[in-house]
């Protein structure tokens, strides 16, 4: 999905306001919606891409003004709404129509479980991979609707792969309700290759890529 | 019920939920909050949990006890490089976001700096709830363009020939920083070391060579 | 310059509001915002593409959200600002230090001429083109900072000549100060070539590009 | 004094308007007014001059005007489609952005669509101020893109194998659709016709084969 979220390499953004970098949380509402989100979604185990990509469908001024975990929170609604867990009226009116069918919520002890234990997107593929630490690969040139974890800054775009990391989850696929493991790999990009104006920069800029979004040069 | 997959129908979800909800983001939260409580499909203890838990536990101060024994035990420093997820679980920092974890060394050459331009990923496990700037849309954008602009102006100014690896982790990996070690320090334990790396240091917006 | 202006093709966008589309303004505000503008630009005959920089240098979200008159009336101000015709220090009190250095305003006969006399952008040049009329030609893969009307979504796309257009000044340079002429052609472009979902439809996307932005294929 | 042509710089003075000048659109402008008309950088009889231009003589009244004599006049409509910046003036209209005008016909085969992305560009002095959608975020993002869907909201649903011919006007080029006349129109006179002629029909974003 081309949507304002794909903001790598975007010009006209002025500079970084640090205000409240050293507090968890900076006001008591930005707590609670995170809160709110985290104990809604990994409740019902959505794959975390719809959780992306319906986040990615908000509005886009939304998307580029509201705090961040508010964001999170009326993302998270939209997925129960969209699942049929909860009603546009019930939300309208601020009033349940019926209690949730789900079982009993997310405990303090099913918290502490997620806290302690991570998740791993791995899996066992039969096939090879394709490249190897050292190729060189060309990404796609376009996205697609949908959700994609190809940033536009770095399509059709000559890297190097420096790693091969296993086969992971296929997010484009996960966002889709499909789940499908595929070669993920770190390419390695040089800046001047992505930015015209960067051209002669030592500089590197390193992506996470699914086999699917490359090909061989 | 299962999710639609269907993007054009969250879209418009979205659209209503913008001109239902109160404007005010407090008093959205609030309502949102009332309601999922009342529906059941929240438990309030939970709620305190996760915030409490983000709150006292779980923070940046994990990540500089991760560097600082990297920077005392080459051996651990050797796991650490080798497979960042076992390393921090040695030390009981498993958590989330830390099953693909990796970290990236700077050195006399090389400077790291950590961004996810798609949507703010960053390791919670280790380093707790990322900064506002790092989820802000001008970090997202300017960081794989600018990086040294940005560097900049968090007052880390790099020779012209240090190389900025940039990583941008939009999948499901999660980079931190193994920043260097500063210069005299030698004495120090690794409590007092720790006490000296910032969150900052850790995504790749700090330098604390010169700081000691 | 990659920002926040270049919309062809970004999704996220919902339904089209076709509120006021009979209004010539649709607010009085909206008019003298207007007005303002233009009677302030023309004067000073600066190029009408560093008046399109200039205005792609705002704020993202002003970009966004911000009624389009009123952006042209901050565009105005900053270039006013930008080449010291007016102080910042004039504008946040309202009051001027001193009265224009220029010579007199427009007046109501100079707004006569420019409604009467349309703009030429045309010019000579003593270089043949380079294309003709069926020709396939590539875009370039990216665009650079700074002003250019080589959109994002045709970038590094195969399209055919339809037609030349003359020499026109060139709108990067333009914006830069610079009075460059350059062959421009139409381009058409299949829209399955463009967006990946629209492949086998028979639309075609039609731009006027100058020759330094294709390349033969 | 000259421009600087510098990107940064009027970025950072946009930035400090925003934080200087009021908040609220209308008290914006008034206090913009203000100041120029004051520092004399502006006539206020050159505002009015402006604004009745576009709001009693130019307007979509002209472009109507050259699309009825086109389908009058197959003389006009040849010279129209040849080179409709010289038709236009022929009838008295040339003005701002008629300078590199083209006509582009509907035909039983083709729907034309016209869309500025990069900044709404517009023929002004045949179809005066373009609509507020024209210049909105939706048009401008989705016209290139889904067409089709675009025009399903206008009301205008095209056969699948009908080619949208969209013109993203983002040179000096201005465009015009001329559309097909409408079916039964056989006895109506020049001004009966041009009646008949929408605004949006001369944009794309119209279809008036079934109105009459």
């Amino acid at each position: 999905m081309d949507g304002v979220h794909d903001l790598g390499g975007k010009e006209g953004f002025g500079p970084i306001d640090r205000a409240h970098e050293d507090d968890p949380y900076h006001t008591e509402a930005d707590a609670r919606a995170y809160a709110l989100c985290v104990s809604m979604r990994a409740e019902r185990a959505y794959p975390v891409d719809w959780f992306r990509h319906t986040r990615e469908n908000m509005d886009p001024v939304d998307y580029l003004t509201r705090p961040y975990f508010d964001q999170w929170l009326q993302t998270a609604i939209a997925m129960a709404i969209d699942a049929g867990d909860l009603s546009m009226v019930e939300v309208a009116t601020g009033k349940p129509d019926s209690l949730a069918r789900t079982p009993a919520p997310m405990s303090p002890a099913d918290v502490q479980a997620m806290l302690t234990t991570p998740a791993s997107f791995e899996r066992e593929v039969s096939e090879a991979p394709a490249f190897a630490p050292g190729a060189r690969v060309r990404t796609a040139s376009h996205g697609h609707p949908g959700h994609t974890r190809l940033p536009a800054y770095a399509r059709g775009a000559a890297g190097e792969i420096v790693a091969h990391r296993g086969a992971h989850l296929m997010p484009d696929d996960g966002a889709r309700g499909i789940d499908r493991p595929e070669h993920l790999y770190t390419v390695a990009f040089a800046r001047g290759d992505l930015f015209p104006e960067a051209a002669g920069s030592p500089d590197r800029i390193h992506l996470d890529l699914w086999e699917s979004y490359l090909a061989a040069i | 019920m299962d999710p639609s997959f269907d993007s054009e129908k969250v879209a418009e979800i979205h659209r209503h939920l913008h001109s239902h909800l109160p404007p005010e983001p407090a008093l959205r939260v609030k309502a949102l909050e009332s309601l999922l409580v009342e529906k059941g499909l929240v438990d309030p203890a939970a709620l305190d949990a996760w915030i409490e838990a983000y709150t006292e536990e779980i923070g940046p101060k994990r990540g500089a006890a991760v560097v600082a024994r990297a920077w005392v035990d080459s051996d651990f420093r050797a796991r650490l490089l080798a497979d960042a997820s076992a390393a921090v679980a040695e030390m009981g920092f498993a958590g989330q976001a830390s099953g693909h974890l990796k970290a990236v060394e700077n050195t006399d050459t090389v400077h790291n700096l950590v961004v996810c331009t798609l949507c703010s990923c960053y390791p919670f496990a280790i380093l707790g709830m990322a900064p506002p700037w790092y989820k802000a849309n001008e970090y997202r954008a300017r960081a794989v363009r600018d990086p040294r602009g940005v560097l900049a102006e968090f007052g880390v100014t790099l020779l012209p020939e240090t190389r900025i690896d940039v990583w941008d982790s939009t999948a499901e990996l999660r980079y931190m920083v193994l920043p260097q070690r500063p210069a005299g320090t030698d004495g120090m334990d690794e409590t007092a070391l720790a006490a000296l790396v910032t969150r900052n240091a850790m995504i790749g917006t700090d330098d604390l060579r010169g700081i000691a």
